[in-house]
């Protein structure tokens, strides 16, 4: 039904809580339960210092890079609030809210971008796959995990995350044209931010929407408002029931804007005016979510301070333990290369401990 | 004991594995109804069915990067790449991810995957039918690479591979696919991956060959009588048995290595590194290559200029032999 | 107009002329000057022929492999037909007829076939890319053609072909999104002969048809009666204009039928059934142009038997001297790698020829 | 003459040749309007309009494949891969077109197009941002392999890469890109293709690197003031100038390769091989290679172990002076 409404022939963009926090569409509002709404606003918020504070830090030298992801809170919250603990979270590199609220730690997330691999050693339960920097080729990944999903009839639903620039990629087509041909249980999302780095999404992607290419593939496309989380919750949550059906995956479009650089390496100021970033900081996700909340007595001015503060220091605390982190173990870059040492590894490996105690580094 | 070609050797490996383990699936382009384009797993898709044996849109990276999710979901996906030289478009996950999922999640997730690849020259094929891409794969960390040049081991090594905690690719002499049978058990065995195999004892000269290569080099032998050689069977390209070439060559003194590959930048490159870095003083003439030219593989009319043939071998055999200490 | 009237959207097939040979939409019948249609027939009756007598020279065991496109010709001509002189042709494998009417001659093609690299070398003039072994990397050429021609306004627009198969491809996807981003003069034809192979295009392709796959780049689609030459020069001529006109690429989708094996070394009674192969055979291009050229008196039956010996005796004289043509020199294989020779090719090159010497090869 | 960074050479490089030839175009993910993520290509859309210099969709196939058809029809393109690491789903573009389009049509067409790619760790840089892939290209008959290691080299050599009639991928050591600055001329000029650049001559024992490791061989080499090295600056990695690495090992007798690719099926078993097929009967010691090791290179916590600095080629150098002959 949704799917049908919002044919993105029709290139009409699913909104239900605008950009003020009111209700705009009453009949869509999904029902999600307060706890879930409590997860997804305190997550938002938490992410949200998280990311800024990363920036600081880099800017300060103590982290390394960073992609924020500012501004795009509630395509990942909205997405992932509507999926099972059971389900599959399938990165892209500019998901930090959706990793935290599926069980990746902060310090997990900082340790990465601080540049150890032990940083994407989620734990054991957490069903996240690494941050997966080639573009688009975590598509195929997602296909591959919902196709295991629907041999053995687990349940398990893939959600996958791409950006708009991503979806240019052969690595997108292929699969999504993989799980299309076997009706797999998968929902990608599209992070719509407008931009590929520097580089326009209108000026090199010709398709009307992002959301139209689901056609390509013979399935569902929605485009979504990115910074509405009732939105994405509800065009996930309709997804998810496909994918549960058997009916096949999903593309979802979440129009959304990223409001700080691409990495801590990047000066947007290069390729983009200071007027369009106003104006999408007027949809900030943030407000919108907390304005929705309030009204509807879930949440108070007061309890937001209060999280503000804890939430503040949570993110000081996991980035103190991650600075005292230290350098990654010589073993460490060797022993996960295959499950046992070979010869010529530890040979390798032996050689370099010898130079080290001789020249006593 | 059955009588086998290294195609039915295979086919069998798949078949035991599949029957054992319902963890085991396999696919890719035309693999399932048809069964391969060389047959190679014909008739699982009627045992196993649809869901385990299927057919994939042409779509490489597809192909292999779902079997990354597949294996980090609980499967051991045995995927085909139709051609080793149709295997580019899936290389990028092949090095991203394939490769990577065990060191970049320190442990978390490992991918017990098998990337089948008939490969090699020598049967008059279209272009990119032909190739011999060894060193693009193992070159790369985390990745296993092994070649059978029997049906005993065509069988031992793939059900190993299936049985891997790591990924394998697994590239298949396609001229000898059905060059010859040879008696091998019926039941399911195993023959370990990163072990070269003695294919002959010998104390002149160490030869060192797989896949097709290996018979091409026995049939040299025939033309020269009076050398006295070993010849070991590579087996595993990566990670290589350095210690059984060793132990060869300071028996020998000499090396010779064959390989259709290209020759710059090639595997035999590799060996003979190593054999410089573990054996050099034992060395009594350089260490010898015959490879594949560098230049791109020849369609059928200009093929037998690159093929390398047992005269050649036998010719650069004396000539290596020749050479004095 | 046309690619309104046939929006993808509306699953409406093009056809003009039907399988009997008549006029089935009058309006819509193409201007096509008289030298041209005789020239489309008189390539289809030789195409066929050689394509025929290529299967059995294989047979024979004269030949090596062969891709047959009996029954996909009319898709082929109806498309280069459109063309101008000045384009280019940039194919897949499967398009002797395209070729044959482009300018290579059948001694070449039987040559390629025969194994033999001269076989790609066309003459100078003519604007038409080798043969492409790797599914879908041709688009990206033909993209990359038809960039230096809008650059350089030389109005060169490149055709490209691709089978069914090929559209799932990662290389198809990232050739069209890249000639739409610039607007680029390339059409690309798609030969649905619904199968890959062994693989039936139903069972692997979600996609309603594979026309609508163009609105995945933003551009216009048409799903059009393959076996119909007229139907596919229209398509084409629109599509043509359109490219001339700096509007951008146009994906044309020929429904047709590969009549024979996928290449020699296929057996298509694996997978299918020949009532299926019958039912096609009515719909034979062919036969309907014939009867339509005779019905317009351009040609008659008696001309025809004079063309049929004629183009037999032609194919025979062709693969005769393909049969002559012996062996590649040793030279030949080293001296296209770069434009010198490399010191080390030279001298593998030189210690090979002494090994011939010495052992008097 | 002007002072400049291997960043500032390769934009000149590439600035005087759009200028004096408009068939060349240079694009790329991000390369226009921003000019590149390390600012390459900076200032040319500016000056030569956007037709001639562009951003492309993120789509290395269709970055490489068109640069193909470009080619073919009379451009002459410069692309670039933003990372090394990124080059991979291009990858099947290069090895099956671009580095045979001349064998394919037997001469009638060449691609004379240049594929740019920064490479190579030691920036503290995020996973696939810091591999060295040499071999990959290298391996492949048709492509030629350019690694500058000093701002005169950079532009010379990529005015020469694009003046070439062959493909070349041409890779830049981004750790070095701004890390010192060289007095060069300021018109147009050229390096050949082809040739290796003896960057120190020596007698005792040759030092063969490229890209940034040529400058750490060169602060090693204070630290051993008693050894008189050779160092051999490679600069194209294929086809290999062996000629001029032979006559130096004839010299010296003994070699050290330097390279942070992976050490297995790596560059310097090339240059081995080639060393014992050419010069056998003069080494004094084993060839010795001093490279990544044979595991994904680390991110930056753990990257100090994997990168190559001054003191371990010392130390490496002083235990090859110490074997003896
Ligand atoms: C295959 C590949 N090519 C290039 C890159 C370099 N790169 C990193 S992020 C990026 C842009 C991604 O844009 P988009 O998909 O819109 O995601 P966003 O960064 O906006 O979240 C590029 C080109 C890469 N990571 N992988
Ligand atoms: C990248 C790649 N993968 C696999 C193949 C092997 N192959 C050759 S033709 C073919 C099927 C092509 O089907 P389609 O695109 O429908 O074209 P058709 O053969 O029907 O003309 C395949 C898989 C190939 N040539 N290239
Ligand atoms: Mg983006
Ligand atoms: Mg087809």
């Amino acid at each position: 039904m949704l799917f049908k409404d919002f044919d993105p022939l029709k290139e009409e963009m699913l909104q239900i809580l605008d950009q003020k926090g009111n209700i705009v569409n009453d009949k869509l509002v999904p029902k999600i339960k307060k706890a879930t709404l409590m997860k997804m606003y305190k997550t938002m918020v938490l992410g949200r210092i998280a990311d800024d504070k990363a920036v600081q830090f880099q800017r300060q030298g103590r982290m390394l890079t960073y992609a924020p992801n500012h501004g795009q809170e509630a395509a990942q919250l909205g997405s992932i609030a509507a999926m099972d603990d059971n389900d599959w979270l399938v990165l892209a590199f500019r998901e930090l809210n959706a990793m935290l609220y599926k069980g990746v730690t902060l310090e997990q997330s900082y340790l990465y971008w601080y540049g150890n691999e032990m940083g994407a050693k989620y734990d054991e339960d957490v069903k996240v796959l690494p941050i997966n920097v080639p573009i688009g080729s975590q598509i195929n990944h997602a296909a591959g995990i919902a196709y295991a999903s629907k041999l053995n009839k687990t349940g398990e639903v893939a959600l996958a995350f791409i950006g708009d620039g991503g979806t240019s990629h052969g690595e997108f087509h292929e699969g999504m044209s993989f799980a299309a041909a076997y009706d797999l249980p998968m929902i990608v999302v599209i992070q719509n931010n407008h931009y590929a780095i520097s580089t326009p999404r209108k000026k090199v992607i010709k398709s009307k929407t992002l959301a139209q290419k689901a056609i390509a593939y013979g399935i569902p496309g929605i485009q979504v408002d990115g910074n509405d989380p009732l939105a994405m919750y509800l065009a996930v949550e309709k997804a998810r029931e496909r994918a549960a059906n058997g009916d096949g995956p999903t593309l979802i479009e979440a129009v959304t804007y990223r409001m700080g650089p691409h990495t801590t390496s990047d000066n947007p100021k290069l390729y983009r005016e200071d007027k369009e970033v106003q104006e999408w900081a007027k949809k900030d996700p943030l407000i919108r979510f907390k304005k929705y909340l309030i009204d509807k007595k879930y949440w108070s001015n007061k309890k937001d301070e209060e999280l503000q503060e804890t939430s503040k220091k949570e993110v000081l605390d996991a980035f103190k333990k991650v600075e005292k982190s230290g350098l990654v173990d010589l073993e460490d870059i060797f022993k996960y290369t295959y499950e046992k040492l070979t010869p010529n590894l530890e040979k390798q490996m032996n050689a370099y401990k010898k130079y080290l105690d001789e020249v006593g580094e | 004991m059955a009588v086998k070609t290294i195609l039915q050797a295979i086919n069998e490996a798949l078949d035991q594995s599949m029957e054992k383990d319902d963890s085991v699936v396999v696919y890719g382009e035309d693999v399932g109804h048809e069964g391969g384009v060389f047959r190679t797993t014909a008739g699982l898709q009627k045992k196993y069915g649809e869901g385990r044996v299927f057919d994939t849109p042409i779509a490489e990276a597809a192909i292999v990067g779902s079997a990354v999710g597949m294996s980090v979901n609980g499967l051991k996906p045995v995927v085909e790449m139709q051609f080793s030289g149709f295997s580019l478009p899936g290389y990028n996950q092949v090095v991203a991810h394939v490769a990577r999922f065990r060191n970049r999640s320190r442990g978390k997730y490992h991918l017990p995957m098998v990337v089948r690849m008939p490969y090699g020259g020598g049967v008059r094929a279209l272009e990119h039918h032909s190739e011999s891409l060894e060193t693009l794969y193992a070159h790369i960390p985390g990745l296993k690479l092994v070649i059978p040049s029997t049906p005993y081991d065509a069988k031992g090594l793939m059900m190993a591979a299936i049985n891997d905690a790591d990924p394998v690719i697994f590239m298949e002499p396609k001229r000898i696919y059905r060059a010859f049978k040879q008696d091998i058990p019926e039941e399911p065995y195993e023959v370990e991956i990163g072990k070269a195999r003695i294919a002959k004892e010998g104390n002149d000269v160490t030869i060192i060959a797989w896949g097709a290569l290996v018979r091409e080099v026995e049939k040299a032998m025939k033309q020269v009588d009076d050398i006295d050689a070993e010849i070991i069977d590579l087996r595993t390209i990566s990670p290589m048995d350095t210690e059984t070439i060793i132990k060869s060559i300071k028996k020998t003194g000499r090396v010779l290595i064959v390989h259709e590959a290209y020759k710059s930048f090639g595997p035999a490159a590799e060996i003979i590194s190593r054999i410089n870095e573990e054996a050099f003083f034992y060395l009594e003439a350089a260490p010898k290559r015959l490879t594949g030219f560098d230049v791109t593989i020849p369609l059928p009319k200009g093929e037998h200029h690159f093929i390398i043939d047992p005269k050649q071998i036998a010719y650069e055999l004396k000539k290596l032999m020749a050479e004095k200490a």
